[in-house]
């Protein structure tokens, strides 16, 4: 054991075990990395000394097939990356080349794409939910966050016909109007929603062993956080107030009446409060984008050929996991040149080996949960 | 078969299993199965104590040596299990040396007891008193609170002491 | 009834097996676990005299003696495990040194 | 032969009832996942198995006869012999451990002096199985659950035993059978010793490694814990000891502070009707089934529920036995079985309704509760049963006795909770405790 040379550590002061450490490989097939995301861990007795992160087990070259597609082909590929916020995926997409075409969706469009964002935001979010309380242990939560999830799939699912990647969106607009009754469901479930985060919270949110396992773990400050570049969720809950929602609005939320919910310490718990409220909210701005879609055309004027100006651009938006950005080039042709995309898990994940470092086995997977990263996006 | 008879043949399979685990423990190159050849020589001491109807010491041997002892060693084995050990010699250079002193040792303990029998010194003793009575824990109990309360207690603390020792000499740092 | 003799010869067993073990074995927690044997030895000795004699006595030290040996191994398995740490053995032979 | 053949007739009854045990356990384990199963989906608004027979109720059966002829897969570099073995001893200690324990004043198998100590002896071997499984394996992950699992069981050993010594204290006996007589005239010793209760409840949660103390084989961690590398029919003799000892605990807890098998308010006249609770239970149950047999999808799960109706009716039958004059001895085995097994189900319902509830502890904070809180107090416990005790014996009457030993006990409980959480103000990344436990 004492020339077990290990290599791939950077960084690490020492490359010889210790007499009492061990390594261990969580992942990639493992309950709770979330996919297939693999870390490997120096442990001392079951502290962590040492973290890697290897990842790319789901990589399919999506920046790259972008260049052999037309604008339109490649928004399905979208909805593939974070496949648990489809829609969020897709609307960035969309708003990013009509950006580069100068184009604008009417204002119908813009309504019934936050709505339907939101509701993903809230999906995504339950989704998350369910697997953090799961591997923290407690593993009710997840079926009653299923249950409502499932509502909002429906939803998705009477709309466009798909439940998980959607491809609800096209370029200039909608390509579907709401189908008859969608105000009515879409309210009826907003309305229910409320009590029902109160049922989550009533589970965990006062509960001894959640703040127990949750308080002081992973905390990341907020210098850290804006250091590392982390957006979203993970941002807010240490403490700072930056939300493109608020920031650069898009889509139709300057109508809309919101809060931005922060954390103080930034801890798995103060993200999971944050997280909490951010349904909450969402669940506000549906309620207030229901009462009025205004009327109106659904599609704007594109053509049918998609040939942006040669040029490049930058559009980014508030995915349910933080910052979702496009950078497309343009050489003027019915095919991007380059696509480049800023997935917020990707550059969320790396604040992972400071946030687990000095703590327990079991504290790395309630990080990784708190994390909210999918791998679908972490390796494109 | 009368509960004698039994007793009798428990009592000769579980003194071959204690000396058969217990050979097994001292030759074995693996430190685990050295340990649960001990684990096995020491359950079948305690099947020995219930012949003798010592069922008080028959569960403390099975709780303390069985469930406590034992399981530290094999805890302290795991955390410092080192594969190298296993390819190393096992025995000393001496060993044959001390492996004729114990024979020399086995024989006179032997003659000793051989000859003590055939003197009849070890028949049923005239001069015993009283009796063990089958409600053995009432006895134990009733013994070891009244006539062996002051060994108890030092018991206790030495078993306090050890315990401060073993946490200060494992802590890492002090 | 089993004559005490029995007893004895399997206590003297397990003793002298366990004295072979301390004296040959190079690996210090199998010498350990031959001393458990030689305690355990001892004991059988006391619960058949304290048959023979009829007196719960004998039973109490055997109490006393697995207590002696919870104590034993608790120091000696942190004294294996604060050596380890050091020189990384468990060999008696290589624990030549007095002072680290 | 004939030696055999007295030797039979000696240990007959015993024998007997070895071998119900050792027959009827898997089974009752197979229904007692069934019903985890089904309590769980319950809790959490779903069916739960509905397949396999009516309400999934031949399910155990079915998942038993798949992890028989599943592959056994041995990996490779395990310590081939110790890998086999290692789930045997669980399974073993765990049945063990059944025989001394009284499911009735008749039912059991050998009344042994120290019925107590010999079974917290023998569970006390179920360890072995998990820790040399876990490192026979030869994987870090079931070496860590090997390790977690052995630290867990050494520290909540000491509170059960502890918590057991409470009720020891009480009976004034270790036999079971006279520790259950104990409780025949007066309370159970759950009244009396709520908070021995209570800690042995919270203790045998731990050493059946259940949830929310489920560490060594935290699913989200660990993978499995100690049985990572286990499959087929092995890890099904795991799993089977698991719930043997959940069982094995249920009954323990049930004869030491729920009476045993005697019945609810059995020194009260008045309550006498509950005697015909248990074959109004059983017929209630059977009606239910043959209602639902019609409304089966299929021909033969009509079938299956309406044997289940059968057996049910059969039972009721069995139940109704003490009634007829001829019979009237056997009340105290029949119905005592009957209590004895809904308050070993009622305890075991109360820890599937904990596991479904609470989040997991961390290692170092189930440590911290276990030498903080639980040792600590179940110490105190024990010196104010010994107070209760003496109080008694100096003519005190019930309830003073009761409040001042037990009121005593519960201030130090506040005071341990309220140092524990002074000391843990802004609970740092990791304590201390893993490191003194090697």
């Amino acid at each position: 054991m004492a020339d077990t040379r290990i290599s791939g550590f950077p960084g690490a002061e020492q490359t010889v075990l210790g007499a009492d450490e061990i390594i261990i490989n969580m992942g990639p097939q493992h309950p709770s990395t979330h996919g297939v995301l693999r870390v490997k861990l120096r442990l001392d007795g079951e502290r962590i000394v040492d973290s890697e992160c290897i990842i790319g087990y789901l990589h399919r070259g999506v920046e790259k097939i972008a260049e052999h597609r037309s604008y339109q082909q490649f928004g399905p590929y979208v909805d593939r990356m974070d496949y648990v916020a489809a829609v969020s995926n897709g609307l960035g997409y969309c708003e990013a080349v009509e950006k580069l075409l100068g184009a604008e969706a009417p204002m119908r469009a813009k309504v019934v794409r936050t709505i339907l964002t939101e509701l993903q935001r809230i999906s995504s979010h339950l989704l998350w939910l369910g697997t953090h309380a799961i591997d923290i242990g407690a593993l009710t939560p997840l079926f009653y966050c299923l249950r409502e999830r499932e509502e909002i799939l429906k939803i998705f699912e009477k709309y466009c016909g798909a439940r998980l990647t959607t491809h609800a969106f096209r370029i200039g607009g909608l390509q579907y109007d709401t189908y008859d009754g969608f105000e009515q469901e879409v309210k009826r479930f907003c309305l229910d929603f409320v009590h029902r985060v109160d049922e989550y919270e009533q589970l965990l949110t006062e509960n001894r062993i959640w703040i127990a396992r949750t308080k002081g773990v992973g905390v990341l400050t907020a210098a850290d956080a804006i250091d590392m570049g982390a957006t979203g969720p993970v941002l807010r809950g240490s403490g700072v107030k930056w939300d493109i929602r608020k920031a650069m609005p898009y889509a139709a939320y300057d109508k809309y009446d919101f809060e931005i919910p922060i954390g103080k310490n930034g801890d798995t718990y103060d993200r999971y409060v944050v997280r909490m409220q951010e349904m909450r909210q969402s669940n506000r701005i549906c309620l207030q984008a229901i009462e009025d879609i205004p009327a109106g055309p659904i599609m704007g004027k594109v053509g049918k050929v998609l040939k942006p100006p040669v040029g490049e651009v930058y559009h980014s938006i508030e995915a349910p996991k933080g910052e979702l950005g496009y950078y497309i080039v343009s050489d003027g042709t019915t095919q991007p040149y380059r696509v480049r995309i800023r997935p917020p898990s990707f550059i969320n994940l790396e604040a992972l080996d400071k946030m687990i470092k000095g703590h327990l086995v079991a504290d790395v997977v309630a990080i990784i949960g708190t994390l909210d990263i999918v791998l679908g996006e972490v390796d494109r | 078969m009368t509960p004698t008879q039994i007793s009798q043949i428990a009592f000769y399979f579980f003194a071959g299993l204690a000396v058969l685990g217990a050979i097994l423990t001292v030759t074995v190159r693996n430190v685990v199965h050295s340990a649960i050849f001990l684990i096995t020589s020491l359950l079948a001491t305690a099947g020995i104590f219930l012949t003798l109807g010592a069922q008080f010491v028959f569960a403390v041997q099975i709780i303390l040596y069985v469930g406590g002892i034992m399981v530290l060693f094999i805890f302290v084995i795991m955390l410092v299990n080192l594969d190298v050990a296993l390819h190393q010699l096992q025995f000393n250079r001496q060993g044959w040396v001390a492996g004729l002193l114990a024979l020399v040792l086995a024989s006179q303990l032997g003659f000793a007891i051989w000859f003590a029998r055939g003197e009849g010194s070890l028949d049923i003793p005239a001069g015993r008193t009283g009796a063990l009575s089958p409600q053995n824990v009432e006895q134990f109990g009733l013994a070891l609170f009244e006539k062996y309360a002051l060994p108890f207690e030092i018991a206790s603390v030495l078993l306090l002491v050890a315990l401060i020792g073993a946490v200060v000499m494992t802590k890492k740092r002090v | 009834m089993i004559p005490i003799g029995h007893y004895l010869f399997v206590s003297l067993a397990l003793f002298i097996i366990g004295v072979i073990g301390v004296l040959t074995r190079r690996n210090v927690i199998i010498i350990l676990m031959s001393i458990e044997l030689i305690l355990n030895a001892v004991n059988i000795n006391l619960v058949a005299f304290s048959r023979h004699w009829a007196n719960v006595d004998g039973q109490i030290f055997t109490l006393f003696i697995i207590t002696d040996a919870a104590a034993e191994a608790a120091v000696g398995l942190g004294i294996i495990i604060a050596f380890f740490k050091n020189r990384e053995t468990v060999l008696a032979d290589e624990m030549d040194l007095l002072k680290w | 032969m004939s030696a055999l053949l007295e030797f039979l007739k000696t240990y007959m009854w015993p024998l007997i009832f070895a071998l119900v045990i050792v027959g009827v356990l898997p089974l009752l384990a197979g229904y007692v996942v069934l019903m985890e199963r089904k309590v769980m989906a319950d809790m959490q608004a779903r069916l739960g198995p509905m397949r396999v027979g009516p309400h999934g109720l031949l399910q155990p059966i079915a998942d038993a006869l798949k992890l028989l002829i599943k592959e056994d897969i041995i990996p490779e570099n395990a310590d081939k012999l110790v890998f086999w073995f290692a789930p045997v001893i669980s399974v073993t200690a765990a049945m063990l451990a059944y025989s001394a324990l009284a499911i009735g004043p008749f039912f059991q198998i050998a009344e042994l002096n120290i019925g107590l100590l010999f079974i917290v002896a023998v569970s006390s071997m179920g360890i072995f199985g998990i820790i040399l499984g876990g490192w026979a394996s030869n994987s870090h992950y079931s070496l860590l659950g090997a390790l977690r699992s052995t630290a867990q069981m050494i520290s909540y050993e000491t509170a059960a035993g502890l918590a057991l010594v409470g009720g020891v204290l009480l009976a004034g006996t270790l036999s079971t059978q006279k520790i259950v007589q104990a409780q025949q005239g007066g309370t159970w010793f759950v009244f009396v010793a709520p908070i021995g209760f209570f800690l042995y409840l919270v203790a045998s949660i731990a050493e059946t490694n259940r949830a929310p103390f489920d560490l060594p084989e935290a699913e989200s961690e660990l993978v499995a814990g100690y049985m990572t590398e286990y499959s087929g029919f092995r890890w099904a003799v795991y799993f089977l000891a698991e719930y043997a000892n959940m069982i094995v605990v249920a009954s323990i807890a049930t004869t030491l502070f729920l009476g045993g098998w005697l019945r609810p308010f059995g020194s009260i006249a008045a309550l006498d009707f509950l005697d015909f609770f248990p074959p109004l239970c059983f017929l209630g149950v059977a009606g239910y089934c043959f209602y639902r047999t019609p409304k089966q999808p299929e021909p033969i799960q009509s079938g299956v529920m309406a044997l289940f109706g059968g057996l049910c009716l059969l039972l009721a039958a069995a139940m109704a036995l003490p009634f007829v004059p001829a019979f009237a001895a056997s009340k105290a085995g029949v119905h005592g079985a009957f209590w004895f097994l809904l308050k070993v189900s009622l305890y075991i319902y109360s820890f599937m309704w904990i596991r479904f509830t609470f989040p997991r502890f961390r290692f170092d904070q189930l440590m911290k509760l276990g030498w903080y809180f639980m040792i600590p107090l179940s110490i105190v416990n024990v010196l104010g049963l010994g107070v209760y005790k003496v109080l008694r014996q100096l003519q005190w009457s019930r309830w003073p006795a009761f409040l001042l030993t037990t009121g005593g006990t519960l201030l130090v409980a506040i005071w341990l909770v309220w140092l524990a959480q002074r000391k843990v103000a802004v609970p740092g990344p990791v304590g201390d405790m893993t490191e003194a436990e090697g």
